[in-house]
């Protein structure tokens, strides 16, 4: 598993010896992790990608994470596809206060990791979604591919199982 | 039209319907039976929307009252980013307007880059920008069709769709290198020269999707479901059409044979020998509706497969790219340049000012003005029927707020 | 039309009929016309651009039925009393003439629209609108008035389209400075611009 | 279920002090207990066989990594809905917006309690089975209008207004094309329906007779609408009310509705083996009526059931979603005078059977009779 070394590098030995994981714990990290369903929920040209992700040649729906639903109540992964502007992130906001915790966001694509090309003189693009929302994958790339994508949530599985299915947001809160 | 009905500007409180006259006993039953108009908003995230278009609709019960489109959240600052930057770096700016028509745009954008600087292209590099460009409309198409039945809730079509969207577009990532957004088409030329493996390739994908193309009828055209939910319903006549500007299949579906490809010949669509579809009342439903707009496209598929057919058979050897001055500055000039997309016709009005960017850039997005009847069209329609009208419209929101 | 070299110094025979046909029913509403070359338009003041508006759309050689685009252009310049000059460009196309069977032979390409550019003073840029002769020109007005500040008048309401009603500005002038931030999100980036 | 109790407790001495219907009590809670959790279970098991089957028809895989073949999806999914935060929107009534899932979680619930799996596996076999099947399932109406309302939120009232609408009038040409069935088989007992069936596979009440034909078709399909599946899937069309009814429900609530979805799914098919397809008869003459026939006769109902779902999740994946209007124009002018003249078919022809044939092998098959 060198997704685990990447994601963490160094763990103390001493820690992981004193670290009790409950089985309960890791049952329910086991159903967050595999069943990650994202929110219908596309921008822009990172959209598209995102479908063909959920289409017929990479088919998301092998990691259990292809249930697009279409209500924010109902879904735990916000895939950021596309470009923010400034009248669309107070929107963003209430969809991401919308969504039931533990909530998780990827930020696809270059224009939400960063303002991507738009970021010198797009003067109604945000530069980078974390300035929104708290990010938990960032995947550049413009678009990026779908193979990416599937890479990036399986990073947050990977994730999910480490971090005890901490948010980005708990992970700071404890911080 | 409810433009400047006060209520529908953000989405404000429901009202009370209808004031109440004349008679006591009428004003008493409608108290009793009082009825509210519901005001919601359809988006910007909202699975019909295709996008974030966000839509305030006034409602009774099913049936829409008024509505109000609102655009502009994704407005990406196309036009003042192209008079910072030179024209060969705004290119890209160009394929992410229309994200589904990429190289078409970028056929546009060139072509009017290199009117302002009178520029010559090289005859094979005329033919591949038209193979690429109508393989990119094939592709437009095909997600125009495929998302169009799962607004209508036939989620199979959309997936089925993938299969001959990913290989096309597969065709384009080996030639350009990217998937979805590709810059393929320079200012002067193409990118890189079209080989002969690839042109095979392209040659086996044809012959796939005309095979192909009637499992889509199968499955939308000729349901009766799909006829049923689509026939008479969104019309939008011919008069409606061309006072509103929409353009592309939208004109075409309301019996206008007009397609700029044929009438405004550009590039060297004069050489080719192709029908323009259009509306008429021999093929079901009425002149103008979702159903003909439906039809249009799949008609368009099988014209561009005609098309590429012809161009591959003509594609003369040489040269792929042709002289672009080192440091390109075109003259005090403007340039105003229209050619038909996949969603309509994109035009660019450019000024030219002597400096390495442009002075002013302004691009139509055909979606832009497809979407803006929506506001005549859809009053006393049902959601249902709402929603089927913005899918035949089939608009990409990054060219409606550029 | 114009997109051969060679015929771009004869005149654009759909925009010299426009020329005449305005001459003729509104005396006095041409400024100033470009016949040739590669752009050709025809200057109508202001005031009357309604009624030249009307008189295209309906004459029956022309046919301008449909407002393809409408384009706000800034001219800043310091020097003028009024700040420059702001200029709206109406691209009109009609789609009653299509190519017929012979097109292919003729040397002259059909294409059937026109230019129409007003010319406004900068401090007070306020053109009449024309979305009562083409709707489709309302969200068009509304978009110049949202990025260039073009003020359309005689419209029951005009209201920014694409940026958010307290954007600061209009960014597409060309003495429009970028703002630090919009509702505490900043704008420029940290490296500036 | 009699039965079983009856011979358990003839073997148990302790138990014969007891007084028996206390012990008929325990014995159909344990069922009940048993079939909750078996049906649950089904139910994720069927959401698995719809995301691999609708993965198949469209040129995909769907989920096959979590457990051998993605088997054990539907639990990961289970509990992550379980770990979820449960949102109550601030301006949801509080009490109805909580008790809407149970409603109709219980509605979907308690009409297996009549619905038998096999020969006496049934844990209470009511003579007016059929009956309570269809009156219970309607109780589901109220938690959905329930829901839409409390949750104070436009998509979700849009979504109960469509479905109340088209629930309420399906139940109509359901029922009748049910009465159709009765009239053949003259009770309601599930279990006696059924064993009028067994034998041959013309001894089906599919089969016997063009009225009965029609009427499995009007049933299947009204049973379609009242289940929300596509193409009636308006109450909760995704690309127009977002996601209908359940729009703001979270977590757990939200499992229920959904485990409910697909437990009223299983029911109907049920219902529809046991009414036209002759139950747990394999369509040959055979005494299922022993302790490892019972099992085989549960075998032969649980693939008659998986056909049915099967067809259900194929309809799904291939039609378009009709219009609301459409819907009820099936619905009162196409279905249910059809269903009314499949009644007065079927009342005609019993009659004609009693009159005129009466006695003959031929005559039973007519009036429904086992033979």
């Amino acid at each position: 598993m060198s997704d685990d070394k990447i994601l963490h590098p160094e763990i103390d030995p001493e820690l992981e010896r004193s670290l009790v994981l409950t089985t309960v714990d890791w049952v329910k990290d086991w159903g967050r992790r595999n069943a990650l369903w994202p929110m219908a929920f596309g921008l822009a040209c990172c959209a598209m990608e995102m479908m063909a992700t959920a289409a017929t040649k990479y088919d998301l729906d092998r990691f259990g994470a292809g249930v697009f639903r279409a209500s924010a109540r109902h879904s735990d992964l916000m895939i950021v596809a596309g470009t923010l502007s400034h009248k669309m992130a107070p929107r963003l906001r209430r969809l991401y206060e919308q969504m039931p915790d533990p909530k998780y966001v990827i930020a696809m694509g270059a224009c939400v990791v960063g303002g991507g090309p738009y970021s010198k003189y797009g003067y109604h693009v945000v530069q980078g979604v974390d300035l929104i929302v708290p990010v938990d994958i960032y995947l550049p790339g413009c678009p990026p591919r779908p193979e990416a994508l599937i890479d990036a949530i399986r990073k947050l599985q990977y994730r999910i199982q480490q971090q005890g299915g901490a948010t980005i947001q708990e992970t700071q809160k404890t911080a | 039209m409810s433009d400047g009905n006060p209520s529908l500007r953000s989405g404000g409180e429901p009202r009370h319907a209808g004031t109440v006259e004349i008679h006591e006993r009428q004003e008493m039953v409608s108290r009793d039976l009082r009825t509210e108009e519901m005001v919601f908003n359809m988006g910007p995230q909202h699975p019909a929307t295709h996008g974030v278009l966000r839509v305030v609709c006034k409602s009774d019960g099913e049936t829409v009252r008024a509505l109000q489109p609102h655009v502009g959240n994704i407005h990406r600052c196309v036009e003042k980013i192209g008079e910072n930057l030179p024209y060969y770096q705004w290119l890209p700016y160009v394929d992410r307007m229309d994200y589904l028509a990429a190289i078409c745009n970028e056929h546009v954008a060139c072509m009017a880059i290199e009117k302002l600087g009178e520029l010559e292209v090289p005859e094979r590099a005329e033919y591949g920008r038209v193979i690429v460009a109508e393989v990119q409309r094939i592709l437009s198409h095909l997600m125009a069709i495929g998302v169009y039945g799962l607004d209508l809730g036939a989620f199979t079509p959309f997936l089925h769709q993938f299969r001959e969207r990913e290989r096309g577009m597969d065709l384009l990532d080996h030639i350009s290198g990217g998937r979805l957004l590709y810059h393929f088409v320079r200012i002067g030329g193409l990118k890189r020269d079209l080989s002969q493996d690839w042109l095979d390739e392209l040659d086996a994908w044809i012959d796939t999707v005309e095979q192909r193309l009637p499992e889509y009828n199968t499955l939308l055209l000729n349901n009766r479901i799909f006829q049923e939910r689509t026939m008479g319903i969104g019309v939008i006549d011919r008069d409606t059409a061309v006072r509103w500007g929409v353009t592309g299949p939208g004109l075409r579906a309301a019996g206008v044979n007009w397609d700029c490809r044929r009438d405004v010949p550009y590039s060297i669509y004069d050489r080719f020998d192709f029908e323009i579809p259009h509306g008429h009342s021999g093929i079901g439903g009425e002149l103008g509706d979702c159903f003909q707009r439906h039809w249009i496209r799949v008609r368009e598929v099988e014209e561009s497969v005609k098309i590429i057919r012809q161009a591959r058979a003509q594609l003369p050897e040489g040269p792929v790219m042709g002289r672009v001055p080192k440091g390109f500055r075109p003259k005090d000039a403007e340039v105003y340049f229209r050619a038909e997309n996949p969603r309509g016709e994109l035009a660019v009005y450019m000024i030219g000012a002597g400096k390495p960017e442009a002075y002013r850039i302004r691009c139509r997005g055909p979606s832009f003005s497809n979407i803006a009847c929506i506001t005549e069209v859809a009053e006393g329609m049902l959601i249902a029927d709402l929603v089927a009208l913005i899918g035949s419209l089939d608009i990409v929101l990054g060219e409606v707020d550029r | 039309m114009a997109d051969n070299p060679d015929t771009a110094a004869s005149p654009d025979p759909v925009t010299e009929r426009a020329l005449r046909i305005i001459e003729e029913g509104a005396p006095g509403a041409v400024t100033t016309s470009e016949l040739t070359g590669r752009h050709p338009w025809i200057g109508v003041k202001a005031e009357s651009l309604r009624d030249v508006a009307g008189l295209v759309r309906d004459h029956d050689d022309l046919k301008m039925e449909c407002c393809h685009l409408i384009s706000g252009v800034d001219w800043p310049d310091p020097k003028s009393e009024t700040g420059g000059e702001m200029e709206v460009i109406y691209h009109l196309c009609s789609y009653a003439f299509p190519a017929d069977e012979a097109y292919k032979q003729r040397a002259e390409k059909n294409d059937p629209w026109i230019a129409l550019k007003v010319r406004v003073p900068r401090d007070k840029p306020e053109v009449p609108t024309v979305m009562d002769i083409w709707t489709g020109a309302d969200w068009h007005e509304r978009e110049t008035y949202d990025l260039v500040g073009i003020r359309f008048t005689m419209r029951k309401e005009l209201f920014r389209i694409l940026l958010p009603e307290d954007w600061p500005g209009h960014p597409l002038q060309k003495d429009w400075v970028y703002p630090a931030s919009y509702h505490g999100v900043p704008i420029i980036p940290p490296e500036g611009l | 279920m009699q039965i079983w109790i009856d011979s358990i407790v003839a073997r148990t001495e302790w138990l014969q002090g007891l007084p028996i219907g206390f012990l008929y009590t325990i014995g159909i809670l344990v069922a009940c207990g048993l079939i909750l959790i078996f049906a649950s279970l089904f139910a994720g098991e069927v959401v698995w066989m719809e995301r691999r089957i609708s993965g198949r028809m469209q040129a995909r895989i769907g989920p096959n990594r979590v457990g051998p073949q993605g088997l054990i999806q539907f639990l990961a999914d289970g509990i992550k809905l379980l770990s979820k935060e449960d949102i109550i929107p601030k301006s949801a009534d509080k009490p109805i917006f909580l008790l809407a899932p149970v409603v109709v979680f219980m509605g979907a619930f308690t009409a297996f309690c009549v619905v038998p799996w096999g020969y006496g596996l049934v844990p209470a076999d009511m003579n007016v089975g059929l009956f309570l099947v269809l009156s219970i399932t309607s109780i589901e109406v109220v938690g959905l209008i329930m829901a839409g309302w409390a949750s104070n939120s436009k998509w979700a009232i849009l979504g109960a207004m469509r479905e109340v609408a088209q629930v309420i009038s399906y139940e109509l040409p359901l029922g009748v094309a049910a009465l159709a069935i009765v009239l053949l088989a003259g009770t309601m007992n599930m279990t006696d329906i059924v064993v009028q069936q067994e034998g041959w596979i013309w001894n089906w009440y599919i089969f016997r007779g063009p009225f009965a034909f029609a009427a499995f078709f009007i049933f299947f399909t009204a049973a379609l609408a009242d289940l929300k599946r596509a193409p009636f899937d308006l109450p909760e069309a995704e690309s127009e009310l977002v996601a209908g009814f359940h729009t703001e429900y979270t977590g757990f609530r939200f499992a229920l509705f959904f485990v409910a979805e697909y437990c009223a799914m299983i029911l109907f098919s049920l219902v529809t083996a046991v009414l036209f397809l002759g139950g747990w008869s394999p369509g040959f003459p055979v005494d299922l009526n022993g302790p490892w026939g019972r099992w085989i006769g549960f075998g032969v109902m649980f693939a008659k059931l998986t056909f049915l779902l099967f067809v259900m999740i194929w309809i799904r994946w291939s039609l378009p979603r009709f219009r609301v209007d459409k819907v009820m124009y099936l619905c009162y002018k196409v279905l249910l005078p059809l269903s009314i003249v499949c009644v007065i078919g079927i009342a005609l022809q019993v009659l004609f059977a009693n009159a005129f044939l009466g006695g003959s092998a031929f005559g039973d098959w007519l009036m429904g009779r086992a033979p």
